[in-house]
């Protein structure tokens, strides 16, 4: 009998939600009680420092490809050395979506996420964010990550003394 | 009171008429019309007859009218320019025809004088009527009843679904 | 039968508590259906303005007072302006039918609870519900939108599909009560209730009204997630207010008038009849947000079908069934 | 009787003319053709009911709620066959179903 399955039906869907009245809320009272975020929530973008204190920013322009809104951009120069910098580096919160692109675009991990969240405002050119606002003082996320260590061939150190590298291979030597 | 208020009724009920026969809206129309049939319904209900006054409500102004409006919206016969405007050649002979029978009846509603009957205060009350409708006129009923199974048949075979 | 200027003087105290009582209600109902469904989807209602969120409808009504009055282009003007009134003022009549009290004596003479005791008052309230439907239709069709004409169209086909059953669900209650008058249907039931004569009849009747009031498992003409908001997708300010105060005045009524015709009205023991009106009334309006915050909506073939191939052929061998039952038995 | 019969009577012909009127003027148009016919039948309801009162029998309210009993028939019907026959022609202009007759 369908009629007896579907009385059954709407009278057990009425018996959930009679349950549903007495329980309590699963809200929390925003203003009042503030949630606090995981460490790796996806909230307001900075730009970090190496241990050395230097910026990591490279300028590479990855983070503005990546981003699907283009809330990002910057200008890319060198310095004397051959270290590549950006003179300035603008992010526009007004228009960021927080999809963790740029962070994950960035080979030189300098953009990075925060859990900070609250930083709405009522003026929204304030909202515009530039490099002084987003550089801070440390390193965020893996503290010991130092990309010119690593990949900075030739610019801050010589061939074959950054961590891990072997010396460079001497190709003559190898033929019989 | 009652006098007053008949003769205010009767006055929106022809002016709501005229309104919506002069209106080339379809439903425009039918809202003066219904404005009409609801007071036509008060007078009822002014002349003892509760009962009809409440069917003229239900049925008339509830139903028939708000059939007419689900037809004219569905069709979508709002535009006014369609289905023919009528012109002056349209409108002479029928006022000349509405004009002779308006005279003629009023002159034989006026002819037969002011004779007025005896003042009859017996009200029909519910149950005599439904004791007159089922008693005496219980065949009317089964014809009526048949012409009602009738109508619901000639629709259905109207609304069928058809091989395209 | 003459009238003096105490009973005229009534007559108006009566009239003017009675809406103030009802637009109160309906306020505050608006109120409890947004805190209830949270509770159903485990969250706080409106809980900012005042305590408990308690002025919470002043802070609405001050809103829909101040926001602006768009009347769409190309709208039909006095159609347009004239809808949402069609709409509520019915619902507001109906609640002048509804006796909500035994009578009391006021000055030596009794004064029924209750603004008018027709004769036909069980009519009077389905020709009322069913004048209701030009509100929808036309505020639909004047606002020259392709969403509101489509929900008005809507409207239309179910709300007179579902005054068919809700009247011929209402006539056992008349066969039982031998009466169209409301004051002696609640007297008819002093004995016994008429749901423990007529429980089919009840059932169809609830179900009739939810469709009446256009309430969720049948809220086609409004269905949000295809038309917008329906026929009232064009209206803003007040005269959304006048919508939406109409269908909540149209819940309570129709609460009230259940109850009257199958719970016993105000009659119950112990508490004042007032009170077990109101609360008879009020279960009625429960129910309808409950069944709001569970079901979802039907289709709109369904919704025909479910009227015209089971609710009408059910309420018509019901009306035989107590025919039969009348006759044999002999009772009422 | 509140007012003279003569007065309902003289109000109820003029609800006749007025429909006969709608009926010859909006003779193409069948959904203003039905109105007309809609508004003779009242004025023929309110001679009844007129009636009715003036001689206190029910006879007259009966008539009434027949005309009613029928008019709902006949509406039904009626815009059954506008809407089939606008489904067929598009229009709801009288002149354009001239083959009927055959």
């Amino acid at each position: 009998m369908s009629i007896i399955r579907d009385t059954k039906g709407i009278l057990l869907g009425m018996w959930t939600t009679w349950k549903r009245i007495f329980r309590r809320p699963l809200t929390i009272q925003y203003p009042e009680i503030k949630r606090v975020p995981y460490p790796r929530f996806r909230a307001r973008i900075v730009l970090t420092r190496d241990p050395d204190g230097g910026e990591r920013c490279v300028a590479c322009y990855l983070c503005s490809a990546a981003c699907p809104v283009d809330c990002i951009s910057m200008q890319s120069a060198e310095r004397e050395d051959g270290r590549r910098y950006a003179p300035w580096f603008r992010i526009n919160f007004a228009r960021c979506i927080y999809c963790g692109l740029c962070a994950e675009a960035c080979p030189t991990m300098a953009i990075q996420m925060t859990p900070e969240y609250e930083f709405c405002t009522r003026n929204i050119m304030s909202l515009v964010y530039e490099k002084e606002d987003l550089l801070i003082d440390g390193c965020g996320k893996s503290p010991d990550y130092n990309f010119y260590r690593h990949a900075g061939i030739g610019v801050t150190q010589p061939r074959g003394e950054g961590l891990n590298e072997e010396p460079p291979l001497d190709m003559r030597s190898l033929q019989p | 009171m009652e006098q007053a208020l008949f003769y205010i009724l009767a006055t929106v009920t022809v002016v709501a008429t005229i309104l919506a026969i002069a209106e080339k809206h379809p439903v425009h129309a039918i809202v003066y019309l219904v404005t009409s049939f609801f007071s036509l319904a008060v007078i009822f209900y002014l002349l003892a007859a509760p009962l009809i006054a409440m069917f003229e409500v239900i049925i008339y102004a509830g139903a028939v009218m708000v059939l007419f409006m689900f037809v004219v919206m569905m069709l979508d016969l709002g535009n006014p320019g369609e289905a023919g405007r009528p012109t002056l050649r349209h409108c002479l002979p029928a006022l000349l025809l509405a004009g002779i029978t308006l005279v003629s009846l009023v002159l034989l509603v006026i002819g037969r004088g002011a004779e007025e009957g005896p003042d009859v205060l017996q009200v029909v009350s519910i149950r005599d009527f439904a004791a007159t409708l089922f008693g005496r006129y219980g065949v009317a009923i089964e014809i009526i009843s048949m012409q009602l199974l009738f109508a619901i048949v000639g629709a259905l075979y109207l609304g069928r679904r058809r091989r395209p | 039968m003459s009238y003096d200027l105490i009973d005229i003087a009534l007559a108006f105290g009566k009239i003017a508590v009675i809406f103030m009582v009802i637009l109160l209600l309906a306020a505050y109902l608006v109120l409890a259906e947004r805190v209830l469904l949270g509770r159903i989807q485990e969250r706080f209602g409106p809980n900012r303005v005042g305590p408990f969120g308690l002025l919470q409808p002043i802070a609405d009504g001050i809103k829909m007072l101040v926001k602006e009055d768009v009347k769409p282009a190309g709208a039909d003007k006095w159609l347009f302006y004239l809808a949402p009134a069609m709409a509520a003022i019915p619902a507001i009549m109906i609640v002048s039918l509804i006796p909500f009290g035994a009578p009391l004596t006021f000055f030596g003479r009794p004064v029924g609870m209750q603004v008018v005791d027709l004769n036909v008052g069980l009519l009077l309230f389905i020709g009322f519900s069913s004048i209701a439907v030009y509100g929808v239709a036309l505020g639909g069709w004047a606002s020259n939108s392709k969403y509101s004409l489509l929900g008005s169209v809507r409207g239309l086909a179910q709300l007179i599909s579902y005054e068919i059953t809700m009247g011929l669900s209402l006539v056992p209650v008349v066969m039982l009560a031998r009466s169209f008058q409301l004051s002696e249907i609640v007297d008819a039931q002093k004995t016994g209730w008429f749901i423990l004569y007529q429980p089919i009849a009840f059932l169809i009747f609830l179900i009739s009204i939810v469709a009446e009031c256009r309430r969720i498992p049948f809220d086609i003409p409004e269905a949000e997630g295809e038309l917008v908001a329906g026929f009232h997708t064009e209206y803003s300010g007040l005269r959304f207010g006048l919508f939406f105060v109409g269908e909540y005045i149209n819940i309570i009524a129709l609460g009230g008038l259940a109850a009257t015709f199958f719970l016993g009205g105000w009659h119950g023991p112990l508490l004042p009849p007032v009170l077990w009106f109101l609360i008879k009334a009020l279960a009625f309006a429960f129910l309808f947000i409950w069944l709001r915050g569970t079901l979802p909506r039907l289709r709109y073939d369904q919704l025909m079908h479910f009227c015209w191939k089971v609710l009408t052929p059910v309420a018509l061998l019901n009306i035989l069934a107590t025919g039969w039952f009348i006759l044999l038995v002999g009772k009422g | 009787m509140i007012v003279p019969l003569t007065h309902l009577l003289l109000l109820a012909s003029i609800l006749f003319v007025l429909g006969l009127i709608c009926v010859l003027i909006w003779r193409t148009n069948v959904i203003m053709l039905l109105i007309g016919i809609e508004i003779m039948l009242n004025a023929a309801m309110l001679v009844f009911v007129a009636g009715s009162h003036r001689w206190g029998a029910a006879d007259g309210q009966i008539f009434a709620l027949m005309i009613m009993a029928m008019t709902s028939a006949e509406v039904s019907l009626a815009l059954a066959m506008v809407v089939y026959l606008h489904w067929r022609k598009k229009t709801v202009n009288i002149d354009e179903f001239r083959e009927l007759k055959d």
